[in-house]
């Protein structure tokens, strides 16, 4: 990949975009009848759909209830055909299930467990389409879904990647930039607190870019939780106004 | 990867000898060269409790095809959820020997067999007093010594033997037969080359299999499967011609129940 | 399926309303619920297609990749069948719990597409004997309301009428070894006849009737059901009766009867609407979730 | 024979002359926003402290009743109060009590000793009756039930000791969300269109014909299952799209608003009812009657 | 003696009632065994049609049948047995059963404790009254006079002799301990 220049001179990424800008965000909320909560995000060319099953009585063992606050329970596959190259397997490999885990701490962070001991919140996220930013993606979509099923939340959870190239962070890495062999780091945060749910950098970064590179990111979440407050106000601008007393 | 000296490795990709085997001729004219006729089922021998620590068994030859099944149970569940409170829980397990067929299968159970267990269970429910066995389950394992067409009707044929051995309260009795549709004509009971025969390569109208379970005394049909492409109306045929096929074999099938009864126990006096 | 509790009197007044020619829903016995279907829906497919029919929902994609023909049919592609259900329609699915489903799913899928007519899969041959399109059909359960055989058969149907697969040469490279090279035009690309693929229907005997596209509530009333795949022309291509129960002869061909009287009716109002979805190109407004 | 196809179209919501007044004084939160800083005003649902500043923790309409903050979000599980009606379903027979499925965050709990014993008297739980528990109810059946008390953890505990809760017969189960039920006085309803709906707190609406006799109350546990009229049974079915309709388009269900809507479908076939299209149709001219029945 | 296989059409309702091994449907008496075919009159006008196999009728642990079974674990509240025999057949595979500690005797319920009438390794008779639920296994009782312990070993090892309704003896350490003993009836005492 090293001939693919991922920042032209002028400050134009592949697809155009400038070094801050962020993919096109379009998502929609309860997609789903059956479940509690669901939505769909598209992030560029990114696809995810999140459901949000509970909060419910624990099945199977008991042991896994806690007494004190409810337990979160997550799984991130990937579509079969999401990918360039079919994989064979949608979910059970190693990425997926650290992924999987990568969610639950994130939600752990977000969620008001403690209002709800011995009960289980079950999170489902399937990606439709891969482009980068899966984990981001993922995130995004999960909260909207969490907001649509009316389970209490500290804040949002905006999350994005950023990398490095030629000493200027961008934000919102597709899959050609993400698997160039650069850095890419993904935040979640919580945006008005600031708070950061999780933190998850590979490859190598000089010691004195890591600020600037979580600079990047945190500003990008920002941008992101404005988009998302616009879906939310909307949907429910749209569904609110229908009931009235 | 440390290289194994000691063995000595054939090629990586090796074809097995089968392939150049010029495929056997289905009968053009599919009618079978005077052994039997189309509407005939193979002599069936079959015989009950040979498996000492099952709780019932049986083994079943239709021409080279040879089935050997065995009943356990009724045993305590240890995962049980609220339908088995009120009936009983069926396993079934089809497995075919590896030796069994031309090429050589593998132990581990393949999605094909999986497949095959389920149509079983699914014909030998009805056929079983269920709700007098609640909170237990009753296990049938069938293993295919050798492969030589309808494996799965004589199968069904074998298991419901090796239940009614085994004591375990039935309906009825349930008999399995297959059907091969080539054209116009049918052979029923295929045996191996029969049944896949050119079928594969062949474009022409009507080709298919039909296997079906039957309940003789209470004539209700228990299992169908049907694949292929054919009209309905043949389809509907070939169904009668099985449920023919199927109560042929009952005589067998009753005989070599009562050998077993009268083998276990002189009758009880007045 | 997902596990549906219902009390003895919600399946007593089911089977009396069947009975009576008017399901829960006001359906009659051979009424299909409110279906909507939509092709193209993922990009990096070569095909795909997504069906909502009442609260089910299947998405299905197509990847076209070069494969080995079988050794028994040298001069032929093949297709591959995998369904996923998803944790997406019930947390049961969660791990491995969808997967015998999926098996019995795409092995019931294998049957119905494992006759001559339905696909060419000769069009699908590269070289005789060493390369040859393999297509990838995967269907994903994102919902599910019942009836997921039909649902998915009608999607395959219109993810294979919207498969494009590029164009492929053949030249001889130095030492004699065969070379591909793909068209690079895009739209030069081949379609697949869809004519003669069958579509399932699947019909649930309830009380002394049998019923069409039945949904979890009235599956769990219904002792036994056939499975039956029909082409346009009416003729079948697998059946299978499924369920815990036992059917007299007569209620099967009944059943095979009204099957084919109803999947013949499926494929011409399918066909007019995969027309006409692909006359609107590129002026579609795509749909999608975002609906 | 119909299998009527369609392509999907995009669902505009539809906008409503709605009275100027009732639109501005809704204010909408989503999680995270701050709705008041002064520590004077009490801390309800939907709501958390964060460092004396009451911040929404779900997205709905803030409601202020006196000192009481607390946001309604759209879609939830059922928050359950001691006295609600509520409809649910046994999910499990176990020693001296049966466990509820009532779309709530736990399963409910039904005790041995809250129920009617058949023959109605007051007795003491004897070891047959605990033995005998599945012959009363098993799992699958459903009930009629009132909140008696909230465990700590938030499970609810269910009575059905009077007469008009018990095993419920044959019916419709319609499953709502439960903040479009409108509390009322009563939850049981007579419609004049000829069927009974208990419209449960918990979103379990259930449908079912009118006993003919009055006497005949569901406090039993004999459920007859000789068949419904044809003629109850088109009734039962209209109003079951009718309850789908109005929860789609999200409008509070009582009883006045289910007669509306069942009455403006009474010009399509029962099957039609569902098709997005005239789904809409319907709920617009329901609105329309609700509003001028209210002002 | 008629031989019969399941299925086969034995008589209709009018001329006799089913019996073991048997099943009603449309007014016609089918078997759902294969064995051979009994018939009995037992006082009624219409004789009772049974089949019957020579092996054990009776394969599972039903409401009220009398169990042999040996005690594997105790605590406070109940004690845990595996049941080996039904009546007189053997029970090839293990099933579990429950005594509870208000089933152990019919008199002073709550005064019971369950060391003190059972220990691991006895053999008891006890009676099934419940197919518990899904958590639990079958439900027993031992409170009946014939029910209790049948075979108790001492500490010593050696087998103990009923005393009392609750106490055994060792014979050769003459050290007495409490069981729920099974008063034992005379036609099972041989020799």
């Amino acid at each position: 990949m090293a001939g693919l220049e991922l920042l032209s001179d002028q400050g134009y990424r592949l697809d155009g975009r400038k070094a801050p800008e962020l993919r096109k965000v379009q998502a929609r909320m309860s997609v789903f009848a059956q479940a509690d909560g669901s939505a769909y995000l598209e992030q560029g060319n990114t696809k995810a759909l999140a459901v949000v099953y509970g909060p419910h009585e624990t099945r199977g063992s008991r042991s896994k209830s806690l007494h004190d606050r409810a337990v979160i329970n997550c799984q991130y596959s990937m579509a079969t055909f999401s990918t360039a190259e079919r994989k064979r397997r949608p979910h059970g490999d190693r990425k997926s299930s650290e992924m999987s885990l990568h969610l639950k701490q994130t939600f752990e962070a977000a969620v008001l467990t403690q209002l709800y001991p011995r009960s289980q919140i079950d999170i489902y996220v399937k990606i439709l389409q891969a482009d980068g930013g899966n984990y981001s993606a993922c995130v995004n979509a999960a909260t909207l879904a969490l907001v649509d099923a009316g389970i209490p939340m500290r804040d949002y959870v905006c999350a994005c990647t950023a990398g490095f190239v030629e000493e200027t962070p961008l934000a919102d890495l597709c899959h050609v930039e993400e698997s160039g062999g650069g850095t890419s780091l993904s935040l979640a945060l919580l945006p008005r607190s600031g708070n950061i749910a999780l933190l998850q950098m590979d490859a190598r970064l000089h010691q004195d870019h890591l600020d600037t590179l979580i600079e990047a990111a945190m500003t990008a979440c920002k941008g992101l939780s404005k988009v998302l407050d616009s879906v939310v106000r909307q949907h429910l601008k749209e569904v609110s106004v229908l009931t009235r007393d | 990867m440390p290289f194994d000296t000691k063995r000595i490795r054939g090629p990586e990709e090796s074809q097995s000898p089968l392939l150049f085997l010029s495929p056997a001729k289905v009968p053009e004219s599919s009618s079978r060269e005077g052994v039997r006729g189309n509407g005939d089922v193979r002599p069936v021998f079959a015989r009950c409790g040979l498996i000492s620590q099952a709780k019932g068994s049986a083994y079943l030859e239709a021409g080279n095809t040879k089935i050997i099944c065995s009943v356990y149970g009724p045993k305590e569940i240890e995962r049980k959820d609220e339908t088995d409170m009120k009936t009983g829980r069926l396993v079934c397990d089809f497995r075919l020997a590896p030796f069994s067929c031309l090429k050589r299968g593998a132990w581990i159970q393949g999605s094909e067999e999986r497949d095959l267990s389920a149509a079983l269970l699914e014909s030998l429910q009805p056929g079983v007093c269920l709700h007098k066995y609640p909170r237990s389950q009753i296990e049938v394992n069938v293993m295919v010594l050798e492969n030589d067409g309808s494996i799965l009707a004589h199968a069904v044929t074998c298991a419901s033997m090796a239940l009614a051995d085994g004591g375990i309260e039935m309906y009825d009795v349930v008999l399995g037969c297959a059907l091969r549709q080539n054209g116009e004509s049918c052979l029923v009971d295929p045996s191996y080359t029969e049944e896949c025969g050119n079928w594969q390569a062949g474009y022409g109208e009507n080709q298919g299999c039909v296997t079906l379970a039957l309940l003789p005394n209470l004539n209700q049909v228990s299992g169908l499967t049907a694949e292929g492409d054919m009209r309905e109306d043949t389809l509907t045929d070939a169904v009668r011609t099985c449920m023919d096929g199927c109560n042929k074999l009952y005589p067998v099938y009753q005989q070599a129940l009562i050998r077993a009864v009268k083998k276990k126990a002189p009758p009880p006096e007045k | 399926m997902a596990a549906v509790h219902l009390s003895e009197a919600e399946k007593v007044y089911i089977i009396h309303g069947v009975r009576d020619d008017l399901r829960l829903d006001g359906r009659g016995c051979e009424d299909y619920r409110h279906m909507e279907i939509e092709t193209d829906v993922v990009s990096n497919t070569d095909g795909s297609a997504k069906i909502s029919l009442g609260h089910t929902d299947v998405l299905v994609g197509i990847k076209a990749e070069i494969g080995k023909p079988k050794p028994l049919v040298p001069n032929e592609g093949y297709l591959e069948f995998f369904v996923d259900c998803s944790a997406n329609a019930t947390p049961e699915f969660e791990g491995r719990g969808g997967e015998d489903l999926g098996v019995e799913l795409s092995n019931t899928l294998y049957k119905v597409f494992n006759n001559r007519l339905s696909v060419d899969l000769r069009s699908l041959c590269i070289s005789p004997g060493e390369h040859c399109w393999v297509l990838y059909v995967d269907v994903l359960l994102l919902q599910c309301d019942g009836n997921l055989f039909d649902a998915m058969s009608i999607a395959i149907k219109a993810a294979l009428f919207n498969t494009r697969i590029s164009k492929v040469q053949l030249s001889e490279n130095e030492e004699g070894g065969k070379e591909i090279e793909l068209s690079d035009d895009p739209y030069d690309c081949m379609r697949l006849d869809v004519e003669n693929v069958p579509c399932i229907v699947t019909l649930c005997k309830i009380g002394h009737r049998h019923v069409v596209d039945a949904t979890l509530q009235e599956k769990a009333c219904s002792v036994a059901s056939v499975l039956i795949s029909v082409t346009h022309r009416g003729t079948v291509t697998c059946v299978r009766k499924m369920g815990k129960g036992s059917l007299d002869p007569e209620s099967i061909f009944e059943m095979t009867e009204a099957g084919k009287r109803v999947g013949k009716s499926l494929h011409a109002p399918l066909m007019r609407l995969l027309q006409e979805e692909e006359s609107l190109g590129q002026k579609r407004q795509k749909v999608g979730f975002l609906g | 024979m119909a299998a009527e196809m369609r392509l999907p179209a995009v669902h505009k919501f539809i906008s409503l002359p709605t009275t100027s007044q009732s639109q501005d004084d809704k204010q909408l939160v989503v999680p995270g926003e701050v709705i008041t800083s002064d520590t004077g005003f009490m801390r309800g649902h939907g709501t958390y402290m964060d460092e004396d500043r009451l911040t929404a923790s779900v997205a709905g309409e803030v409601e202020r009743v006196n000192k009481l903050i607390c946001v309604k979000p759209l879609k939830t599980r059922f928050n359950g109060e001691v006295g609600d009606v509520i409809v649910g379903r046994v999910t499990e027979v176990q020693q001296k009590r049966w466990k509820v499925e009532s779309n709530s965050r736990l399963d409910s709990v039904l005790l041995l000793s809250s129920v009617n014993l058949p023959g109605g008297e007051l007795r003491r739980r004897s070891a047959e009756d605990e033995l005998a528990m599945r012959d009363y109810l098993q799992e699958g059946d459903l009930i009629s039930a009132e909140v008696q008390s909230i465990f700590s953890d938030g499970a609810l505990s269910l009575h059905t000791r009077s007469l008009k809760y018990g095993k419920l017969g044959q019916g419709v189960l319609v499953q709502v969300s439960p903040s479009l039920v409108k509390r009322q006085k009563t939850h049981f309803h007579n419609l004049l269109c000829g069927a009974s709906i208990i419209l449960g707190n918990n979103g379990y609406v259930w449908l079912y014909p009118t006993p003919d006799q009055q006497d005949e109350e569901a406090g039993g546990y004999f459920t007859s299952l000789e068949p419904v009229s044809l003629s109850d049974r088109e009734v039962i079915s209209r109003l079951r799209n009718c309850l789908l309709a109005l929860s789609a388009h999200k409008v509070l269900l009582y009883d006045t608003s289910v007669l509306y809507c069942y009455e403006s479908s009474l010009s399509h076939q029962i099957k039609d009812i569902l098709k997005p299209e005239v789904m809409e149709e319907i709920v617009l001219e329901t609105r329309q009657r609700l509003i001028e029945h209210e002002c | 003696m008629k031989l019969c296989v399941p299925g086969e059409r034995l008589c209709s309702t009018e001329d006799c009632i089913p019996g073991t091994g048997t099943y009603l449907r449309h007014g016609c008496i089918f078997a759902s065994l294969a064995g051979y075919v009994l018939r009995k009159n037992e006082g009624e006008e219409l004789p009772v049609i049974s089949v019957v196999r020579e092996t054990e009728a009776q394969l599972l642990p039903d409401v009220g049948a009398i169990v042999t079974c040996k005690v594997t674990s105790i605590n406070p509240r109940f004690a845990k047995v595996h049941i080996l025999y039904v009546g007189s057949t053997p029970l090839k595979d293990r099933f579990r059963g429950t005594i509870r500690r208000e089933d152990v005797r019919a008199t002073e319920k709550d005064k019971v404790e369950t060391y003190k009438s059972f220990r691991p390794g006895d053999i008891v008779l006890a009676k099934v009254i419940s197919l518990g639920d899904v958590q639990s296994n079958y439900l027993l009782t031992t409170a009946e006079n014939e029910l209790g312990v049948v075979v108790a070993h001492s500490e010593a090892g050696a087998q103990m002799v009923p005393i009392s309704w609750n106490e055994m003896q060792c014979p050769r350490t003459h050290s007495k301990e409490f069981r729920k003993v099974a008063r034992v009836q005379p036609e099972y005492l041989q020799a």
